[in-house]
C-alpha cells in the first residue's frame, strides 16, 4: 500500500472528472452567487469560501488534463500548479469549510453542481493525506470498529435490554424475513436512545415486523464524508449483505441526513449493482403509515415549534412534505424557518464538518445564520430529523445561550401514538 | 482606400477564418466534455432524470428567491446583460439577414430605434457588472484575467455597433468594419473561454437536473 | 421640358414637427439678429433634411406676405415675403424651371433685388446717349 | 458643349467679361454665386466674397485625358443638352484638349495639348477619367502610341492640380477590380506630388465637377477634402444619412424583394443589397437627371459606386452585413474538422482517464494516513 503523495491526489481527482463536472467548469463565468448561497461565506466574508473557489485545484487538473487548450498552456508554462503548495492551501476549504449542504449548487445559473464536485475533489484530498485527522480517525473507527463513534454491538444490545426492561417493547434482532430492517446512527445510540424506542413503538402500532442486524446496525458513512469511496463500499457493503441475508424488503435510514444520501443514493453506485431492496428514509416510512392509517396520534403539542430541513434529507434527498404532514398532525403550532424546504440553510455541521475537530470555530461561526433564523422565530422547540444536525444545532444554540430543545421527528410523531392509557402515561 | 480593403476583408476572408474557428472549436470543446462520460446511475429513481434534466435547463433562467434577495442588483443586471444581448443579436433585421443567410430562416425584428435603446442598455450594463465584479470582495477575488477578457470582448462589438450607428467618433464604414472585426475576435475567443457557457450552460444544467429528477427534488 | 415640381401632388407621410420648429426657431433668431445687429442671416432649405410634408408645414407656418417679385435671369428666380416681415423666400430656378437653391434670407431686401451700381452707371450712360436721340 | 475646343477668341478675359459678353447681367452672376455656393455648402454670405473673386478670375486652362475609361463621365457631364447654369463654368474653360469632345484628331490634337501645356505650364488643370495600366510597362492602353502612364506623368509634371473623375481615376474602379488584368491603377498612385481630387463615381455627378471647377477660380485652390480625396461637400454624407427612406430603416421595415408589398411602399432597400450607409455620395439629395430622381428613389438599391473596390465588395443585392463568404460551406468543413480532431481529443481523453482510473490503488485506511 502506497503512502499518500500529490501525484496519488492529482491522480484521484482526475480519476473523478467526468462529464458534468467539464461542463460545470465550461459553464462557470465567475459570477460568484454561489457565494450568497453559501453560509461559510455569507457568515465569514471571507472570499476564500466562495464555492465555486474551493474546487480550484479540480478545475485545473481538468483544463490541464483534458482540454487542448490546457495541454497547450501548461507546455508554454502558463498552466497553475496543483502541488503540496495548493493542497495544503485548499483543504480547510474543501473539508471545513463545506458541509456539503448543496446550497450552492441549487443557486448557480448556469446549472453548476457545485457540492457535487466537492464531494468528488475530496477524494483526491484524502488520497493526496489531506483529509483532517478527525475524520481519518472516524472513519478509521467506522471500517475497523464498525461505527465511526466506536459503538459496538454489546452497546447496542445493552440498549435494547434497557429499553426491553423499562418499557416492554421487543426489539427483534437478526429476523429473518422481517418486512424492515432498521439502521440507527451512533449517535441515537449514544446521545438520543429515545429514537429506538420510538421506532420499537411505531412498528408495534403498525404492526409491522421489523430487525435490526447484529453486523450492520450503523447507518453512518464516514467513507462518504471524507471523500474516499473505496472506504464508503466497506461500509455500504455491510448493510447490503446483512439487508440482503435477513432478505428484507426495506432498510430504513435513521434521522441522519449522510447516512441517507450514502445508502440511498451513493450506495448501489459504490457496490456496482442495485439493490435487491428498497430504502426508505423513516420519515418516509411514517408518512406512509400514517397515509395508509396504520398509525394514528392524538394530541398535538401546543409549544411553537418549527423545523429544520436537513440538507441531505430535503435539498438533495427530495423528502420536502412528508415531515410536514407530520408535524401538522402532532403540533397545532407549527411556523416555518426562513426559506423552508429545498433552500433551508444548513446546520453547518454536516459533510463531515462536525466530525472535524479543526473545524469547530468555523461551524460556529457559520452557526449564526441558523441562530439568526432562529431568533426571528422566538420558538420554544426546534424539530429536526437528522441526529446530526440536532447534535451540531445543540451545541450552538448552547454556545450561544439559547435555549431552544431540539427534538428529533420521529421521536415526537412516536409521543402521540393512539396506546392504551398507562403507556402513554408512562412515554410521556 | 485601405479603409474599404479592409471592410471587404472583414466581411469576407476574415469572417470566414473566424466562424471556422468557432465552430471547429466549439465542437472540440464539446467532445472534450462528452468524452469524459457519465457512469450509470445504479440508485433507485424515484422521479425522472430527463424530465428534471428538462426542467432544469427552463427553471434556472429564474433566480431563487432568496439569492434574489440577497443580490437583487447583480441579478436584474445579468438580466439586462443577457436579454439585452439577445435582442440585439437577434432581433435587429440586419443581423437577422444574415441569420437567413446562414440558416434559410427568418422571423420578425424589432424597429432599429428599439435596438439602438437596448443596446445603450446592454452597454450600460455591461459596465455595472465590470464595477461589481471589481468592487464585490467575492467577484475581486475569484476573477482572472480571462474574465476580463471576455468582458472586453463581449463590449467592443457592442459599443462598435453603436458607435457606427450613431455616427459617433469614427465614420460609419471603419466604425462597421471594427464592429464586425470585433464580432470575429468574439467568435474566435468564445470557444476558448468562458464564454462556452452559451452553449456549455444546457449541458451543466441538464446534468445537474437529471441528477436531481432521479431524487425527486427540485432543482 | 416639363419638372415634376410642376405637377401638383399631395403630400402624405410621417410629420415631424421637430424639424419644423427647430427651422421656425433658427428664423427667430435671425430676425433678432438683424434688427439688433443689421446682420443678414440665410438658411439654405435645400441642405437640410426636410421631406414634403415638413415643407408643406413650414409653408403654412411662415404663410405669404404682401411682396412678391420675379427675376428673370439665367432662368427664373422668385423672391416671396412671408406673412412676418423681414423673411423672405428666396428661390432660384434654372432656364427649365429645375431649383438650384431654395433659401431663407432675413433681411429688409433680398440683395439680389437690388439693382447694381455698376450696372446704374452703365444704365446712365445708355440713357444719356438715348435722349441724345430724337423720336 | 458643343463649342470648339482649343480656340476660345476669350483667351485674356475675366470671367465677369465672359459673363457680360454672354449677356448675363450682375443680377445673373449673384444668382450664379449662390447656387454655386449653396452646392459646395459655403457657408451663409459666401456668394458675394464669391462673386467678387469670381468676377476678377482669369480664364484656365483645362486638360481632360481618358484613360481605362468608358466615357460614361464624359456622358454624365455632358448629359445636359439645354444650357443650365453650371455651363456657365464649361463655356468659359479653356478646354484646349479632349479627345472624345475635341475637332482634332490625330498629330493635330496632340500637337494641341502640348501647346496648352507648354502656354500654360504649371498652371493648368488637369481632369482625368479613367485608370492607368501600368503591368507590363503600361502597355495595356495607349493613345498615338504613348502609354497612359507616361502621358499622365508627363501632363501631371505642368499640372496647378489634378482632378480625378469618376471611380476608375480615382480609385481604380472596374479596371482595377479583380484579378486586375492590366495592372490598373488610380491617378493617386502615380502622382504624388500636386494636389488631386477625387470626384468618385460612375458615372460621378456633373455639378460636383463645375463646382469644384468654380471653387478652383475663386479661390485658386481646390475645395475642401476628406481622407479620400473627396469634395467633403458633396461626399461628406453618406447615401443612407441623406435618404428619403431613412425613416423606414428606423423602424425596421424593408422591402425584402423587388414585387413585395416592402418595395411598393417605398421601404427602406437595406436588406436588397443597399449600399447606401457605406456609400458617400450626393445623389440623394442632388439627385440625376435634372434633379429627376436617384437609384433608390427608383426603387433599386445603392450600389456604392463612388467608394473604392466596390466592384469587389460582394453581391450588389447582398445586405451589408450578410459576410461575404460562404459561410454553409465554411461551416460544413469548420465542422468536419471540429469533429475530426474533437473525435481523437475525446479518445486521447478517455484513454487518459481510463489509465487514470485503473493505476489508481483501491484507498484504505492506512493509505489516509500520512506517517504511520
Amino acid at each position: 500500500m502506497s503512502k499518500p503523495s500529490i501525484e496519488k491526489g492529482v491522480n484521484f481527482i482526475k480519476g473523478q472528472i467526468d462529464a458534468p463536472v467539464a461542463s460545470f467548469f465550461s459553464s462557470c463565468i465567475h459570477c460568484g452567487l454561489c457565494a450568497e448561497a453559501c453560509l461559510f461565506y455569507t457568515e465569514t466574508g471571507d472570499p476564500k469560501q466562495t464555492p465555486i473557489n474551493k474546487v480550484e485545484p479540480m478545475r485545473r487538473v481538468w483544463e490541464q488534463e483534458f482540454t487542448v487548450l490546457g495541454k497547450l498552456k501548461s507546455m508554454v508554462g502558463l498552466g497553475k500548479p496543483v502541488d503540496e503548495k495548493v493542497f495544503s492551501e485548499w483543504e480547510t476549504l474543501v473539508y471545513d469549510g463545506c458541509s456539503l449542504c448543496g446550497r450552492c449548487s441549487l443557486v448557480c445559473p448556469v446549472g453548476n453542481d457545485i457540492s457535487g464536485m466537492i464531494r468528488k475533489i475530496r477524494e483526491g484530498f484524502s488520497a493526496a493525506g489531506h483529509a483532517p485527522e478527525g475524520l481519518i480517525s472516524a472513519t478509521q473507527r467506522a471500517v475497523e470498529i464498525g461505527s465511526p463513534m466506536g459503538v459496538k454491538l454489546p452497546a447496542v444490545k445493552a440498549q435494547i435490554r434497557h429499553l426491553q426492561a423499562d418499557t416492554g417493547l421487543s426489539v427483534p434482532l437478526d429476523q429473518q424475513g422481517a418486512e424492515y430492517m432498521v439502521l440507527l446512527s451512533s449517535m441515537e445510540i449514544m446521545n438520543f436512545p429515545e429514537y429506538l424506542e420510538a421506532i420499537a413503538r411505531i412498528m408495534k402500532q403498525a404492526g409491522k415486523s421489523w430487525t435490526i442486524s447484529s453486523t450492520a446496525f450503523e447507518a453512518t458513512n464516514s467513507g462518504i464524508q471524507i471523500g474516499v469511496s473505496d472506504l464508503a463500499k466497506v461500509i455500504v457493503e455491510r448493510v447490503v449483505d446483512a439487508a440482503e441475508a435477513l432478505g428484507v424488503k426495506t432498510v430504513i435510514s435513521p434521522e441522519c441526513g449522510h447516512a441517507y444520501t450514502a445508502i440511498r443514493w451513493d450506495g448501489p453506485n459504490l457496490i456496482g449493482r442495485p439493490y435487491k431492496f428498497e430504502v426508505k428514509h423513516i420519515l418516509e416510512v411514517l408518512d406512509e403509515l400514517t397515509v395508509a392509517g396504520l398509525i394514528q396520534t392524538e394530541g398535538m403539542e401546543t409549544a411553537k415549534l418549527t423545523y429544520h430541513d436537513p440538507c441531505q434529507i430535503a435539498r438533495k434527498g427530495g423528502i420536502v412534505e412528508a415531515p410536514r404532514r407530520l408535524l401538522n398532525q402532532v403540533a397545532s403550532n407549527f411556523i416555518e424557518m426562513s426559506e423552508p424546504g429545498v433552500m433551508n440553510w444548513c446546520c453547518s455541521g454536516g459533510g463531515g464538518v462536525s466530525a472535524n475537530e479543526r473545524a469547530d470555530e468555523i461551524k460556529l461561526t457559520a452557526f449564526r445564520r441558523k441562530k439568526s433564523q432562529l431568533d426571528e422565530l422566538k420558538v420554544e422547540t426546534l424539530v429536526t430529523a437528522c441526529a446530526n444536525c440536532r447534535l451540531t444545532l445543540e451545541e450552538g444554540l448552547e454556545a450561544n445561550g439559547m435555549d431552544i430543545p431540539v427534538v428529533g421527528l420521529t421521536e415526537m410523531v412516536a409521543e402521540h401514538l393512539v396506546e392504551d392509557g398507562t403507556q402513554k402515561e408512562s412515554a410521556s | 482606400m485601405e479603409l474599404n480593403e479592409l471592410l471587404i476583408w472583414a466581411r469576407g476572408p476574415a469572417f470566414n477564418i473566424a466562424l471556422a474557428i468557432f465552430v471547429f472549436g466549439m465542437l472540440l470543446r464539446l467532445f472534450e466534455i462528452l468524452s469524459l462520460g457519465r457512469k450509470e446511475d445504479l440508485s433507485a429513481a424515484r422521479g425522472s432524470g430527463v424530465a428534471g434534466g428538462l426542467r432544469t435547463i427552463l427553471s434556472r433562467s429564474l433566480p431563487r428567491q432568496t439569492l434574489f434577495s440577497r443580490e437583487p442588483l447583480r441579478i436584474i443586471n445579468g438580466y439586462l446583460l443577457h436579454i439585452g444581448l439577445f435582442v440585439v443579436i437577434f432581433l435587429y433585421r440586419p443581423h437577422i439577414e444574415l441569420f437567413e443567410r446562414l440558416f434559410g430562416v427568418s422571423w420578425m425584428g424589432l424597429p432599429t430605434g428599439v435596438v439602438d435603446a437596448v443596446t445603450a442598455v446592454t452597454i450600460l450594463s455591461l459596465f455595472v457588472a465590470l464595477l461589481i465584479r471589481i468592487y464585490n470582495p467575492v467577484l475581486r477575488f475569484i476573477s482572472t484575467p480571462g474574465d476580463y477578457l471576455i468582458w472586453l470582448v463581449t463590449l467592443l462589438p457592442l459599443v462598435s455597433g453603436y458607435m457606427a450607428y450613431n455616427h459617433l467618433l469614427l465614420g460609419y464604414t471603419l466604425m462597421l468594419t471594427l464592429h464586425i472585426l470585433s464580432v470575429e475576435l468574439l467568435l474566435i475567443v468564445a470557444p476558448f473561454t468562458k464564454l462556452t457557457h452559451m452553449f456549455s450552460f444546457v449541458l451543466a444544467r441538464w446534468y445537474q437536473g437529471y441528477l436531481a429528477g432521479r431524487r425527486g427534488v427540485e432543482s | 421640358m416639363s419638372s415634376l415640381d410642376q405637377i401638383e401632388v399631395m403630400v402624405e407621410g410621417e410629420e415631424n414637427p421637430e424639424m419644423v420648429r427647430s427651422v421656425l426657431s433658427e428664423i427667430t433668431a435671425l430676425l433678432e439678429c438683424w434688427l439688433t445687429e443689421g446682420k443678414p442671416g440665410v438658411i439654405d432649405l435645400q441642405g437640410l433634411p426636410l421631406t414634403a410634408t415638413d415643407y408643406q408645414q413650414l409653408e403654412e407656418k411662415l404663410g405669404r406676405g404682401e411682396v412678391s417679385i420675379t427675376i428673370q435671369v439665367l432662368g427664373k428666380s422668385q423672391i416671396l415675403e412671408t406673412a412676418f416681415p423681414g423673411v423672405w423666400y428666396v428661390i432660384h430656378r434654372d432656364e427649365v424651371s429645375n431649383i438650384l437653391t431654395k433659401q431663407i434670407e432675413v433681411i429688409d431686401i433680398p440683395s439680389i433685388v437690388l439693382s447694381q451700381r455698376v450696372e446704374m452707371e452703365q444704365a446712365l450712360e445708355r440713357l444719356k446717349s438715348d435722349s441724345n436721340m430724337t423720336f | 458643349m458643343s463649342r470648339e475646343i482649343g480656340n476660345n477668341p476669350l483667351d485674356n478675359g475675366t470671367f465677369a467679361d465672359h459673363l457680360e459678353q454672354n449677356g448675363v447681367s450682375r443680377r445673373g452672376f449673384l444668382k450664379f454665386c449662390t447656387s454655386m455656393a449653396a452646392a459646395l455648402a459655403l457657408p451663409a454670405g459666401s456668394a458675394e466674397v464669391m462673386a467678387e473673386a469670381l468676377a476678377a478670375a482669369k480664364r484656365p486652362t483645362v486638360i481632360w485625358l481618358s484613360f481605362q475609361e468608358c466615357t460614361g463621365c464624359t456622358e454624365s457631364i455632358t448629359r445636359s443638352h439645354t444650357p443650365t447654369i453650371e455651363n456657365l463654368i464649361f463655356d468659359y474653360i479653356s478646354l484646349d484638349y479632349h479627345h472624345t469632345l475635341q475637332v482634332a484628331a490625330g498629330l493635330q490634337a496632340e500637337e494641341a495639348r502640348d501647346q496648352a501645356m507648354k502656354a500654360a505650364y504649371g498652371k493648368y488643370l488637369l481632369i482625368v477619367d479613367g485608370a492607368i495600366p501600368i503591368k507590363d510597362g503600361g502597355i495595356y492602353s495607349t493613345i498615338a502610341g504613348r502609354t497612359n502612364l507616361s502621358m499622365l506623368e508627363e501632363a501631371a509634371a505642368g499640372a496647378a492640380a489634378l482632378i480625378s473623375v469618376g471611380t476608375c481615376a480615382a480609385y481604380g474602379g472596374l479596371p482595377m477590380a479583380h484579378p486586375n488584368p492590366t495592372g490598373a491603377v488610380p491617378v493617386t498612385d502615380i502622382v504624388k506630388d500636386k494636389p488631386v481630387m477625387n470626384i468618385p463615381g460612375c458615372p460621378p455627378i456633373g455639378l460636383v465637377m463645375t463646382s469644384a471647377i468654380a471653387h478652383f477660380l475663386t479661390f485658386g485652390r481646390l475645395p475642401e477634402m476628406d481622407q479620400l480625396g473627396r469634395p467633403k461637400a458633396f461626399y461628406g454624407d453618406s447615401i443612407h444619412d441623406r435618404c428619403y427612406r431613412r425613416p423606414f430603416y428606423d423602424r425596421g421595415l424593408f422591402a425584402k424583394a423587388f414585387d413585395d408589398e416592402g418595395a411598393r411602399k417605398g421601404w427602406c432597400l437595406y436588406e436588397l443589397g443597399c449600399k447606401g450607409p457605406t456609400t458617400h455620395n450626393a445623389c440623394a439629395t442632388m439627385k440625376w437627371n435634372d434633379g429627376t430622381s436617384f437609384p433608390i428613389e427608383s426603387g433599386h438599391p445603392c450600389l456604392g459606386c463612388s467608394e473604392p473596390n466596390f466592384w469587389d465588395a460582394g453581391g450588389f443585392y447582398e445586405a451589408l452585413s450578410v459576410p461575404q463568404s460562404r459561410m454553409g460551406e465554411t461551416i460544413l468543413k469548420a465542422g468536419a474538422v471540429g469533429v475530426g480532431v474533437g473525435a481523437v481529443a475525446a479518445a486521447l481523453n478517455q484513454r487518459n482517464k481510463a489509465a487514470t482510473v485503473a493505476a489508481q490503488e483501491t484507498m484504505t485506511v492506512d493509505a489516509l494516513k500520512k506517517e504511520s
